[in-house]
């Protein structure tokens, strides 16, 4: 009898194991750190499931409490390439028992292609190949269109009216490094408005917040005076720094605006909260001010309280409109392409879905 | 344009008044109360008295703005319905938060005893597997409070061996871990009502789980909700006065919108007329 | 040479990076974590540079007694204290030169630069950042104003989801009936913010984010040069 | 002692507050003395920090700690003492290198964070069926998301001229940065004043005591 009560433990034990399913495998498009583990305990009813890794030296160490009874969890801590590692599976009920249990191995690969990003590399050879076509095309001598950008009529302006009056003009290559596209785009703005400074001989004064900035406004200044032709008028002290801190840094500008009075004001580049503390206290002393960012959140209070504002892609479209040059034109172009294409599949897209085709939307979200 | 403009000055002054005035002399402007707020109102409505619950602080100076206040009003709303709390806390710094807390109770409900109407259990480090022990066995998890006492000799927890005995779970989280660790183990699988309260900006991500299946009983998001909440129940406390001070400045700020639209229709008026 | 190998450099260290993000297996997949850590040294030292020059900007002020000297030496006194005090006795969780200052935190409460930090720093940066509240009026005030169909839409949006946010916003509209409770202020602010706004905010975010992909794959091919300075 | 100090703390705090917001009223010597501390403690600060926070814990400790497994750092610090070079004007071009370095590094990460996140993320966010939702309200939203969002990248394009059908759905793109604008700036408007009550409440509580902290 009590034979017959083991076995039948034993074969009832070997039933629930056949329910429970688990499995342990390489977890794909990463460098071989990580292994995908699966579970299935919906017909035993277990209240937990704990899964243990089994080392080398006889140890086991806990990798995962769940109480869903299908799941899967990756484990990504103590994981090599190409060396097996042993997981067990153990089905619990409410009180801690357990129900059934299972072991398996795995072994982690390094894969050299991540596929969840084919989407991303698409698009990225697609822009590439756009951009780079136009820029030569462009630089072959092919005429490109660009639109008039409002945010632009100040340059002449500003320097006109900072002349007449005697004031500086202020100019502000944003809060961000040099490394920031915004403010690369910000500086060659600089150069122009600075030649035109130049020309008409009205001051310039631009406080920056990274040294790195510091170093390549100054060269761009002192460039754009010799393309005037005016080296003697340039002033090394134009330029200068103030400090790395955010609102240290708006202390100081604000200081330097009420001061000087700037007849025209130049905000173009990365801005934070500072954007309207800057445009404000600017507003107080009569400049006019011309702004432009890439920050979706500071853009509100640019076209609030400035006169000019470029919005978004026209802070980098501006220096393509300014410099004419063919380089920044097809680029330009190319990003007007990479546009269409949005557009194209944009639409393409809302159609699939509308008449209940959803392979689009899944494409292009895997990754 | 011939347009009358006012000092802006003024209007610094204004806004200066406008913010201070209401945070000395509370208003209690009535909110409209959200569908959420009201239903974690009515889950303490309807905890019988003398039910024990457990509120976990789960944050820290950062986010006391928002967090603090609704600490402040969920456990007030607790003792006046004599309902017994357990303060505990997944964030080391909430232990304070929680004290601070106490600190304002002591001196609103002097008769509340420590140990028989309340008591606080301390940091607990280990996020959800802490969790999980807490509910499978609470004195396993907390041998004694956070003064060192032994659970035994605490009369409030006599009966209190695991999330069973607890009424409802309420955790004020600002991360992790924090509200959806008690919701997965507080709720999920234990099936205690649970709820809590979040920051403005963690809201979104939080409120899915309010959903048919009652995850989470209820979600106090930001200040607002905390302010929702003091009105519920016509106590009008921190964070009325911080949506007392954030009303009138708007409304300061639209009266002069409305002053400047006005001047600008009557000079354009006039400069028509003079034509 | 003084030009070349930096463009070099840096389309080598641009390709790198893109590749990296496709190719998982080592080294590649290690590779631009590690670049991001030789950049935050690189910019390091750059925040050491730009103390130079504050430095030398502010001498020169007071050595050519120029307008309103007197406020550099203010600040070159701030510096110095700031970083005299923080080489010296540490951070909170940093030993300095002269050891761990156990003396001066059981007079002071906290270190010297901790100290700085809470009492002065902190208020200066909150106070500043607070000026907002009284600009945002004063902005507002100013443009605000119905002009054309742009400043009419502007206005609009602003006064809907200011009032929708308070108080005050629930006051005014509470009256009106369940059946078309969307006009509630609360509710309209909340439907302005989820979509025309995303939409906007969208717009935006795609054409920046191509103007940016733009400069950067002209920075990465050489074609962009103007940060070397100059053209 | 402390108390002193702590005190002491809380004017020094309420003081400099009123010296800012002296300025609100006009530039005035007292806000000019707060000007300069600031920007000299946080130019202070920042120094402080990065030596403490940045090039000990990156650099110096793991090369003085484990040489044979870090000496790869010694390329970033060789960098970075290039970086300073710019203070000797003969020899400043050495310090193309680590720009060159840094902004390479920026670039590609650039170009595929954004292509990423602001581009096809943006993209599969507005590729959705606008006709499906359970109310008109919801419903009336998703067309205007759907709107929206092609207007505005229509706003953006620049190698065509503004005019004819193109022109006026360009013109509705503006009307939408308008509306995002102004709701942005009412939701923000929020935030703000929560930094003067936050300023109010230290000025109120802990320096004077009228109401509770």
């Amino acid at each position: 009898m009590r034979k017959f009560l083991i076995f039948l433990f034993l074969f009832s034990a070997v039933l629930w194991a056949q329910n429970l399913d688990f499995t342990a495998e390489d977890n794909p498009n990463d460098d071989g750190s990580a292994i995908l583990l699966k579970w299935n305990a919906a017909e035993i009813g277990a209240a937990t499931l704990r899964i243990t890794k089994l080392e080398e030296n006889g140890d086991t160490t806990l990798v995962y409490l769940s109480s869903d009874v299908i799941g899967q969890y990756i484990l990504g801590d103590g994981i090599q390439p190409k060396v097996p590692a042993n997981f067990r599976l153990q089905a619990l009920d409410v009180t801690g028992n357990i129900l059934a249990e299972k072991e398996v191995t795995a072994v982690a690969k390094a894969q050299w292609f991540n596929t969840n990003k084919i989407s991303l590399l698409i698009m990225a050879i697609i822009l590439t190949a756009a951009i780079v076509y136009y820029i030569f095309s462009a630089r072959s001598g092919k005429e490109l269109y660009i639109r008039k950008i409002a945010g632009l009529e100040s340059i002449d302006e500003s320097v006109g009216r900072a002349t007449e009056m005697g004031r500086p003009i202020l100019f502000i290559p944003g809060t961000l490094d040099l490394d920031d596209m915004q403010t690369i785009s910000g500086l060659s703005i600089l150069s122009k408005l600075a030649q035109r400074a130049a020309e008409y001989e009205a001051r310039l004064i631009v406080p920056v917040c990274r040294s790195m900035v510091l170093s390549t406004a100054k060269e761009v200044v002192k460039e754009a005076y010799l393309r005037a032709g005016r080296p003697d008028a340039y002033d090394p002290d134009a330029v200068f720094y103030l400090t790395d801190d955010q609102f240290g840094f708006v202390a100081g500008v604000d200081g330097i605006i009420v001061r000087e009075k700037p007849a025209a004001n130049f905000f173009l580049g990365a801005f934070y909260a500072e954007s309207l503390i800057l445009a404000e206290t600017g507003f107080a002393s009569g400049s006019i001010q011309t702004a432009g960012t890439a920050m979706p959140s500071q853009l509100p209070f640019f076209v609030v309280a400035c006169d000019y504002t470029l919005i978004g892609e026209e802070l980098f479209a501006a220096s393509a409109y300014l410099s004419k040059e063919p380089h920044q034109l097809g680029s330009l172009k190319g990003q007007d392409l990479g546009k269409a294409i949005f557009l194209v599949v944009l639409t393409l897209g809302i159609f699939l879905e509308i008449i209940g085709v959803h392979f689009l939307k899944d494409f292009l979200t895997i990754h | 344009m011939a347009q009358k403009t006012i000092d802006r000055r003024w209007i610094f002054l204004l806004i200066f008044i406008g913010v201070a005035l209401p945070l000395i002399f509370i208003i209690g402007l009535p909110i409209e109360t959200t569908e959420n707020v009201r239903m974690v109102y009515e889950m303490v409505e309807n905890t019988p008295p003398g039910s024990t619950v457990l509120i976990s602080y789960d944050f820290d100076p950062a986010s006391r703005p928002e967090l603090y206040p609704m600490g402040l009003a969920l456990v007030e709303h607790c003792f006046q319905r004599d309902i017994k709390v357990i303060f505990t806390a997944l964030w080391p710094m909430g232990v304070q938060m929680a004290e601070d807390v106490l600190d304002v109770m002591r001196q609103k409900f002097p008769n509340k005893e420590y140990g028989v109407d309340y008591v606080n259990v301390g940091f607990k480090a280990g996020g959800i597997v802490t969790v999980q022990a807490m509910g499978k066995n609470f004195r396993e998890v907390y041998p004694s409070d956070m003064n060192g006492t032994p659970i035994s000799e605490i009369p409030m927890l006599r009966g209190v061996k695991n999330f069973d005995n607890l009424a409802f779970l309420f955790s004020l989280s600002a991360g992790s871990p924090g509200i959806k660790e008690w919701v997965q183990i507080g709720h999920d699988t234990y099936g205690r009502p649970t709820s809590g309260g979040v920051t403005g900006v963690s809201a979104p991500s939080i409120l899915p789980y309010v959903n048919e299946q009652q995850q989470l009983t209820g979600l106090l998001a930001g200040l607002k909700a905390a302010a929702e909440y003091e009105f519920l129940m016509d106590s009008p406390g921190l964070a009325t006065s911080g949506m007392d001070a954030q009303s009138i400045a708007h409304l300061i700020i639209i009266i002069f919108i409305i002053i400047a639209n006005v001047n600008y229709w009557r000079a354009n008026k006039a400069e028509k007329g003079g034509k | 040479m003084k030009r070349n190998i930096p463009l070099i450099i840096t389309f080598l260290v641009g390709i790198t990076v893109i590749f990296s993000e496709f190719i998982p297996h080592y080294p590649f997949g290690m590779l631009s974590g590690e670049l991001e850590n030789w950049f935050l040294i690189i910019s390091g030292f750059a925040i050491l540079l730009g103390q130079l020059s504050l430095f030398k900007v502010n001498i020169l002020k007071i050595k050519f007694k120029k307008e309103n000297w007197q406020y550099s030496v203010i600040t070159l006194i701030s510096v110095v204290v700031m970083i005299g005090t923080g080489l010296l006795w540490g951070t909170k969780d940093n030993t300095g030169i002269l050891g761990n200052g156990d003396q001066i935190i059981a007079v002071m409460g906290s270190k010297p630069f901790d100290y700085l930090f809470d009492n002065v720093y902190q208020h200066l940066q909150a106070t500043m950042f607070s000026l907002l509240a009284f600009f945002i009026a004063s902005a507002a005030y100013r443009a605000f104003i119905a002009r054309t169909t742009e400043s009419n839409l502007l206005l609009i949006a602003a006064i809907l989801v200011m009032l929708g946010n308070t108080s005050l916003g629930s006051f005014l509209t509470s009256w009106i009936p369940e059946a078309i409770s969307f006009l509630h202020l609360p509710k309209l602010a909340e439907f302005i913010m989820k979509y025309p706004t995303t939409a906007g905010q969208r717009a935006i975010m795609i054409g920046a984010g191509l103007g940016i992909i733009g400069s950067s794959l002209r920075i990465i091919l050489g074609i962009e040069r103007s940060y070397l300075g100059g053209k | 002692m402390v108390h002193f100090f702590e005190v002491l703390g809380i004017w020094i705090g309420a003081l400099l507050t009123f010296a800012i917001f002296s300025f609100l009223y006009k530039d005035n010597p007292f806000y000019k003395v707060a000007e300069q501390i600031f920007v000299g403690l946080s130019a202070g600060y920042w120094f402080v920090y990065t030596i403490f926070f940045i090039l000990l814990p990156n650099m110096y400790n793991p090369l003085t700690e484990n040489f044979a497994a870090n000496w790869i750092k010694l390329i970033p610090a060789l960098l970075g003492v290039m970086m300073l070079m710019r203070l000797i004007p003969s020899i400043e071009w050495v310090s193309r290198f680590p720009i060159a370095l840094v902004i390479g590094t920026t670039s590609g990460v650039f170009f595929l964070r954004y292509l990423k996140s602001d581009v096809i993320n943006q993209l599969t966010a507005t590729i959705m069926n606008p006709f499906s939702g359970n109310n008109t309200v919801m419903i009336v939203g998703q067309i205007l998301l759907v709107i929206g969002t092609f207007t505005g990248v229509v706003y953006f394009y620049f190698s065509k001229k503004h005019e004819g059908a193109f022109g006026v759905t360009a013109r509705i793109g503006i009307y939408f940065l308008m509306i995002s604008f102004g709701a942005a700036f009412g939701y923000t408007a929020m935030a703000r004043i929560s930094l003067l009550i936050g300023r109010l409440q230290f000025l109120l509580g802990d320096w004077l005591g009228i109401i509770q902290p």
